[in-house]
């Protein structure tokens, strides 16, 4: 279980995020929302230590984790899917996958290499190619797959389904689903917020860095404003 | 550039000396030939302690300043001219480094500045009436391995320098060579190797596999001991002949592999002209028992050098000065090195071979006896 | 003919002792270490200063000179290398300065060497080993010359192998690309990068102690002229590749034992460098360079 | 012409001479290209302005031209031959080049003098001259690094691709640097060789390449002024640091190392962003602005009042 | 299924492949863009659209197949001509200069345009030119302008990929997914300004993933799958046809594909949202 409270996040030129809490139990998924700038990323950065919180904490399973290297963040049960895949371009995919896996014992990153080939064929296809000459989305679908490798307690993903088909869209936040359903906390930031809020148990919105919103993802899908901000209005036009 | 003195070539002593007479020494006293500077720097301190005593230059002291440059050519080029513009200064004791020195003698000579130089073997340090040089050339002395050599009957040799140092590569592309031609002996294998070369197994092994009675090693102070142990190892019995960069302790680490090596030297502390021995004695008591080197020896000589043309001037005036130091390279003089002659404004000396015991140095062949 | 080939041998592991730990820390962490000769030079230095005063055995003359180079090379990434690379926004931009961080520090070792020794070579003379020459009919070889190419055959083959099959070694290469996403994956880049520049930092003592061994002695400028072959050897054998540079260090020595040998030598480094000229623009990334991989 | 400039001539000179070799590198450097060829062209340009003039006693404008054509030309034969090479692989290989005109220097005989050198290259050359000519090049530079000539420069250095579809022919770009490289080297290399009249292999070397790149990068390698800064510091260092007497070379290393790294993008970088934050107004926390649409914030602020 | 009439097409390709050793990339595409039109590609990941628009734009050697703009073949023209010749376009992955600002970023999509003479100017008057101020009005970047792109989020950064494309006043522009990681407001105001484009006279060629997108904006669209065309015509057409919609928005069938074990096939992207919400507020 994550905690994040009080967060703020600072860079040299901007308050990127303001006294923002968040909470991500087992079993669930938290749909983070939020436009452009809001300061989703930042959240998430600085609650896996790669960016310091100029205040507030994060504490993970009831272990303090505020201020902590990222790498120890791992080893403690929490892992991020960046944004923008940045998977190890000369790398082969197989080594990105084991790298995903680098904190789990050898046998079990086996099995959960088979795993990942099963939801993504494309990377058994690929998997003694660089990563680097992959797709977009089968970058996209590798970073992903790296996370899965780590089999973390709580999983932050930042926005896992940009750059995919519809189909595959549908296939990753399937998959997320199960994680939740498997007992995960899952932190999700997504963009795709249809796709998102169907697979969602609670919705937090955010805007100029700060929590606008939130709620069972229930009563966000049914709430007008919402729709109107993330989906737009054709999609509340639908609903009505 | 317009220096403040005039370099007319009307010198006329006799205007008297100003109580204190100062001379820039351009030194590397830090870097990689910082060995011959630190050396030569205790030359001059002793120098100018026994000029100071012994009334030269009347009621004036001299003053020596040591700028150390390190091996950067460009810092000694600069140190020259600001001592030219400073009109306090009336000579320069010149950077052994010959790069250094090509560079300054051009910027002294065109302003009038006497410049003495020790080391500074190549050509284009000698540009004119203002540059003197104190270390005799090697080739000047490298008779006194010829005759060794004869004595030895001596038949073929091998030669390896270094072909990146102007003075190496001299010694061994054309004075080994020549004197091979002179006394009659053969050169069977001649290799050059680059001017950091560390390694000398390959060079080593092709000279042990021509089998000549002698190898001459012209190589730097650092290369010397590898190269002989190198030769030692790869199965060379033959007897090796190498040059001054031999002395100065740097055979020490060869130890004994290196027992026997010989070389030519303008000055070795066991030497036995008087001037020398009174240089030693004086140097040993000032040094705690330590024995000079040639570097110590050179520039020595080239600060008494400077003092007599000075006082043979009887002026600061550069000009004058210049008339001095010609005189007295005219008449020579008996210094730490023997009995000091100069061709034009080059130095000669009669020149020692000495001999590696393992140890230490000994003198084998002594050309002032 | 047989001797050429053994002297050829004996000093492409010499290069590739002393390029090893360059390459393992350039290929891995980002780091190429000017000041690895500087290292190197002051590993065999100190074990000289150690050896005036208790005469030592070769072994433990080379475990010092391991501990020197390894705790030397660990203060450097500390002090310099880690620092940039924390400001830098990516490894490719901390390359430059890490290079010339590198090439101030090479400065201090040194001088304090040059200043201590005047520059006059140091040997191990004082120590209780004594180099003996073997002879197999026409080819000599002395027993340093053996140890020699055992090491480094041996660490290279070592190296290779752990930086292949163990999962720090893939680390290690994915620190060299993203260290970020490294680090997001529970790498902890500090420790494996100190690791990497500790086991550099050993190698160059070790070929340090090795080197004035097999000649005799060293003057403290070695460590300088050492840099320029070994970097030439990692870039001829393509940056990364273990098996590569010990093929570069190799082709380098090769080539230059044979214009020793069949020439008068003074054109010997200018055949080497034109040599290597001549192979990278046939093969740019190196003989075993990985490709770029890069797409739109 | 006072005392002070009088008797500091030299380092002046040097400190101009070093600027060209150190924008030698830099040039190349900006565009991404790793050639350290300009320390090559140094060695053309010295021997070319020292063998023109002791043999020919041209005017020193021919002498020093001789060699910025020879290496302007072999800067772009060179150019040709390296086309596929990239980072420190270019790197190496120029070092290679420049490495080898070392050699050939040394084994030139007669032409170059040998491991002597060459010297009574006695000409007229002033540093009034080397003035006039470094601040034309500067000039020249400082057009090509601001506004659209700098911007496609840096897209060539940073995303060789992007610029590609920019429209920039990167291929050219490439080829003119090694052009100017080895122009900016030659003529680095004859005003020193006939402002000292002499000329010898030892000065050409490794060496040179790196004081060229430490100038460079402890000054800010993505400008002249930058290379300028580097140029003045490490001329003049030396002399100042003659008050420490032995620690000479500990402290130079020292320093050296500080700069690098703890100035990042050099000496310039530090002036330039202590500028920066000078002048920038403090932005708001949210930098969004929409053009047309409905008004997020409007809505989220609707949204507020269900907050739990 | 057509192709638009050779003769009005400002941009055509002819049997384009594209082959990586035995990955076929792209094998055999014909297409064709008029001016003032959208022409929108569709396809699952891995399908060759990115690799298309390389191919188009030269940065990619061509396997067989030619390439023509207004007429004339360009098969064999260097990159870096098309631009000058009035092609831009964006990449999937950002790519803005980090050391320059978003201001610079932006221009130096125009200054390839800029006569020798007016580069000189503007180095005197350090102004932009008008192309830079529309394109970034038009994006809505304005607020970021000084800044750097390591400052901007993902949304903004894209925003300033596409003022570039569009600084350099193109007439055709190639647009790989530029509304990725933007929600769906923010993708509709992108999509406007595309529609406002095309009203303009400019080819565009769109690839996004975002269906819904694709129908309401592009004047036709083209579907991929393993290199190869699959669909072509209007928009609601291909997407309703059945091979497109087996092989990218239901449950693919390829070799490529195939076997996601956790989801169930789906008809289409908005049909799974539904389903799964149906399924979910079943399960409370
Ligand atoms: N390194 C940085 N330096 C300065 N400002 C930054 C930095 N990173 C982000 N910002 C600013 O912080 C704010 C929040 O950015 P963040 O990336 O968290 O947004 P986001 O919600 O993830 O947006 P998007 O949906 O576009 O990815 C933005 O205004 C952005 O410009
Ligand atoms: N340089 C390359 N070398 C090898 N394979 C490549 C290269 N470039 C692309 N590929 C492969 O070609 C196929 C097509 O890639 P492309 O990027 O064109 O797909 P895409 O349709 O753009 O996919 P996405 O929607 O995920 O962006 C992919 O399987 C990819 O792995
Ligand atoms: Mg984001
Ligand atoms: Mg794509």
């Amino acid at each position: 279980m994550l905690q994040i409270a009080d967060l703020h996040v600072r860079y040299a030129t901007a308050e990127a995020v303001r006294g923002v809490d968040l909470t991500a139990t087992p079993g669930r998924v938290t749909l983070v929302l939020g436009a452009n700038g809001a300061g989703k990323t930042s959240t998430l950065r600085a609650a896996a230590g790669l960016v310091p919180a100029h205040r507030g904490t994060v504490v993970l399973d009831g272990n303090d984790v505020t201020g902590h290297p990222p790498h120890a963040v791992v080893r403690a049960g929490m892992v991020l899917v960046p944004e923008g895949r940045r998977v190890f371009a000369p790398l082969t995919v197989e080594e990105n996958l084991v790298l995903g896996g680098y904190t789990v014992p050898k046998a079990r990153s086996r099995e959960l290499m088979e795993r990942v080939f099963a939801l993504f064929p494309i990377l058994r296809e690929r998997r003694r190619g660089p990563a680097g000459l992959l797709s977009g989305g089968e970058q996209q679908m590798l970073a992903f797959g790296r996370a899965l490798m780590a089999q973390p307690r709580v999983v932050l993903l930042d926005e896992p389904s940009m750059g995919l088909a519809p189909a595959m869209v549908a296939s990753v936040l399937g998959a997320v689903r199960e994680m939740a359903d498997s007992g995960l906390a899952v932190l999700l930031v997504e963009q795709n917020a249809e796709a998102g809020l169907a697979v969602a148990d609670e919705v937090v919105a955010m805007a100029r860095g700060e929590v606008v919103f939130r709620g069972a993802a229930d009563l966000a899908r049914s709430h007008a404003s919402v729709l109107r901000v993330f989906l737009g209005e054709a999609a509340l036009a639908n609903k009505l | 550039g317009d220096t403040g003195t005039t370099p007319s070539g009307a010198g006329g002593g006799g205007q008297g000396l100003p109580p204190t007479i100062t001379i820039l020494s351009i030194r590397a006293l830090t870097g990689p030939v910082s060995f011959a500077g630190i050396n030569a720097q205790k030359g001059i301190d002793l120098a100018v302690e026994q000029v100071a005593k012994d009334g030269l230059l009347g009621g004036s002291t001299l003053e020596i300043e040591t700028k150390d440059v390190g091996a950067s050519t460009q810092e000694a080029a600069s140190a020259a001219s600001q001592a030219i513009a400073d009109p306090s200064y009336a000579a320069i004791l010149g950077p052994e480094a010959s790069a250094q020195a090509a560079a300054v003698s051009p910027i002294a000579q065109s302003s009038g500045m006497p410049v003495a130089y020790v080391q500074a073997g190549s050509g284009g340090v000698l540009v004119g009436d203002y540059t003197f040089r104190v270390t005799p050339p090697a080739q000047s002395y490298f008779g006194v391995v010829g005759d060794h050599l004869s004595r030895e009957d001596v038949r073929t040799a091998s030669v390896l320098f270094n072909s990146g140092n102007p003075t190496l590569a001299e010694l061994g592309q054309t004075v080994v060579p020549q004197l091979g031609a002179q006394r009659g002996f053969r050169i069977v294998g001649s290799a050059g190797v680059e001017v950091t070369a560390q390694d000398f197994t390959t060079a080593a092994s092709q000279i042990a596999g021509q089998a000549p009675d002698v190898a001459f090693l012209m190589l730097t102070g650092p290369q010397s001991p590898v190269a002989i142990t190198q030769l030692r190892q790869a199965g060379f019995t033959g007897e090796i002949v190498g040059m001054s960069a031999m002395g100065a302790g740097n055979l020490a680490p060869a130890g004994a592999q290196a027992a026997g090596a010989v070389w030519p030297s303008n000055f070795t502390a066991t030497q036995s002209a008087p001037s020398s021995q009174e240089f030693v004695r004086a140097y040993q008591a000032k040094y705690g028992g330590e024995a000079p080197n040639n570097y110590a020896a050179e520039a020595y000589d080239a600060v008494w050098f400077l003092a007599r043309g000075i006082a043979k001037a009887n002026s600061t005036d550069r000009a004058a000065v210049q008339h001095g130091l010609d005189a007295v390279a005219k008449d020579g003089f008996a210094g730490a090195q023997g009995e000091l002659t100069f061709d034009g404004h080059d130095a000669r000396v009669p020149g020692v071979l000495v001999r590696w015991d393992g140890a230490a140095e000994a003198v084998l062949a002594d050309g002032t006896s | 003919m047989a001797q050429d080939v053994l002297n050829a041998l004996t000093l492409g592991s010499l290069y590739l002792l002393f390029a090893l730990g360059m390459s393992l820390a350039w290929g891995t962490v980002g780091v190429l270490n000017f000041a690895h000769g500087s290292i190197f030079m002051f590993a065999a230095f100190g074990a000289h200063l150690a050896v005036q005063v208790v005469p030592l055995s070769m072994p433990s003359m080379i475990a010092l000179g391991v501990g020197i180079g390894a705790v030397l090379s660990l203060a450097v990434q500390v002090l310099a290398f880690e620092p940039i690379q924390r400001r830098a926004r990516d490894p490719h931009q901390a390359q430059l300065q890490i290079i010339v961080a590198g090439i101030g520090i090479a400065g201090i070792p040194l001088a304090i060497a040059q200043y201590v020794t005047r520059s006059v070579p140091f040997g191990y003379s004082a120590g209780t080993f004594q180099v003996t020459v073997h002879e197999f009919g026409a080819v000599r070889v002395t027993d340093v010359q053996v140890v020699i190419l055992v090491a480094a055959l041996g660490l290279a083959a070592l190296i290779a192998w752990w930086l292949r099959a163990a999962r720090p070694g893939l680390a290690l290469r994915a620190i060299g690309v993203e260290p970020e996403v490294a680090a997001m994956m529970g790498v902890d880049r500090r420790r494996l990068a100190l690791l990497t520049m500790a086991v550099a930092g050993g190698l160059a003592g070790l070929a340090g102690v090795l080197l004035t061994y097999h000649l005799g002695s060293i003057a403290p400028e070695t460590g300088d002229a050492f840099l320029l072959k070994a970097f030439a050897a990692i870039i001829l054998g393509g940056v990364g590749s273990i098996a590569g540079v010990a093929i570069g260090a190799m082709v380098l020595a090769g080539v230059e034992t044979l214009v020793l040998v069949t020439t008068s030598g003074t054109w010997a480094p200018a055949i080497a460098f034109g040599v290597l000229f001549l192979m990278l623009l046939v093969r740019p990334r190196g003989l075993l360079g990985r490709q770029e991989v890069r797409r739109t | 012409m006072n005392a002070w400039f009088v008797s500091h001539q030299v380092l002046v000179q040097s400190t101009l001479i070093s600027l060209l070799l150190a924008l030698s590198i830099q040039v190349p450097l900006r565009a991404g290209v790793f050639s350290f060829a300009g320390i090559g062209s140094y060695a053309i340009g010295a021997y070319a302005a020292a063998i023109v003039t002791i043999r020919l006693q041209v005017a020193p404008v021919f002498a020093i031209g001789a060699g910025v054509v020879i290496a302007a030309v072999a800067g772009y034969l060179l150019a040709l031959l390296v086309a596929r090479l990239s980072g420190l692989y270019l790197g190496m290989a120029t070092i290679a080049f420049a490495l080898f005109l070392g050699v050939v220097a040394v084994n030139g005989g007669e032409l170059t003098g040998g491991a002597t050198g060459l010297y009574g290259a006695i000409s007229t050359l002033t540093t009034g001259h080397v003035v006039a000519i470094t601040v034309v090049v500067v000039l020249l530079l400082v057009v090509n690094e601001r506004g659209a000539f700098g911007r496609r420069i840096d897209a060539v250095r940073e995303d060789p691709q992007l610029a590609v579809s920019l429209g920039v022919d990167v291929g050219r770009v490439r080829r003119r640097v090694f052009v100017v490289s080895g122009a900016l080297g030659a003529c680095a290399g004859g005003m020193n060789s006939l402002l000292r009249t002499t000329v010898s292999p030892e000065t050409i070397g490794f060496q040179l390449v790196v004081t060229a790149l430490t100038m460079i990068i402890v000054g800010g390698a993505l400008s002249w002024a930058g290379a300028a800064i580097g140029a003045v510091i490490f001329t003049w260092l030396p002399s100042v640091l003659q008050v420490v007497g032995d620690w000479q070379p500990v402290v130079y290393g020292v320093l050296v190392a500080l700069a690098a790294i703890y100035m990042p993008t050099g000496l310039l970088g530090v002036a330039q962003s202590a500028w920066r934050r000078a002048r920038r107004r403090p932005l708001p926390a949210d930098d969004r602005e929409r053009p047309d649409g409905d008004d997020p914030e409007r809505a989220l602020a609707a949204l507020q009042e269900v907050r739990p | 299924m057509t192709t638009a009439p050779a003769r009005t097409a400002v941009l055509t390709t002819s049997d384009v492949a594209v082959h990586f050793g035995g990955i076929k990339a792209v094998d055999g595409v014909d297409l064709g863009i008029a001016p003032g039109e959208i022409l929108g590609i569709l396809g699952p990941n891995g399908s060759g659209k990115s690799t298309l628009l390389a191919a188009v734009t030269r940065l990619v050697p061509l396997t067989r197949g030619r390439l023509s703009l207004d007429g004339t073949d360009y098969t064999g023209s260097p990159a870096y001509r098309l631009a000058r010749r009035g092609i831009a376009r964006t990449f999937q992955t950002v790519r803005l200069l980090p050391d320059l600002t978003v201001l610079e970023n932006v221009q130096l999509g125009a200054d390839l345009h800029l006569p020798r003479a007016s580069r000189l100017r503007e180095l005197l008057r350090r102004g932009a030119v008008p192309e830079v101020a529309e394109a970034v009005e038009r994006t809505g970047i304005g607020d970021a302008l000084d800044r750097r792109p390591g400052e901007l989020s993902y949304g903004t950064a894209r925003r300033v990929e596409i003022a570039r494309a569009l600084a350099a006043g193109p007439r055709v522009l190639l647009l790989d997914e530029p509304t990725a990681g933007m929600n769906q407001p923010e993708r509709r105001e992108v999509a406007g300004l595309l529609r406002r484009l095309r009203d303009e006279g400019l080819a565009q060629l769109l690839v996004e993933h975002d269906v819904q997108m694709m129908v309401d904006t592009c004047d036709r669209l083209l579907a991929m799958n393993q290199g190869v065309r699959i669909a072509e015509g209007a928009p609601t057409d291909v997407v309703e046809d059945a091979g497109v919609q087996s092989a990218y928005l239901g449950r693919p069938s390829g070799p490529q594909q195939g076997g996601f074990a956790p989801v169930e096939p789906q008809q289409s992207h908005l049909a799974a949202t539904r389903e799964r919400e149906a399924g979910r507020a079943a399960d409370r």
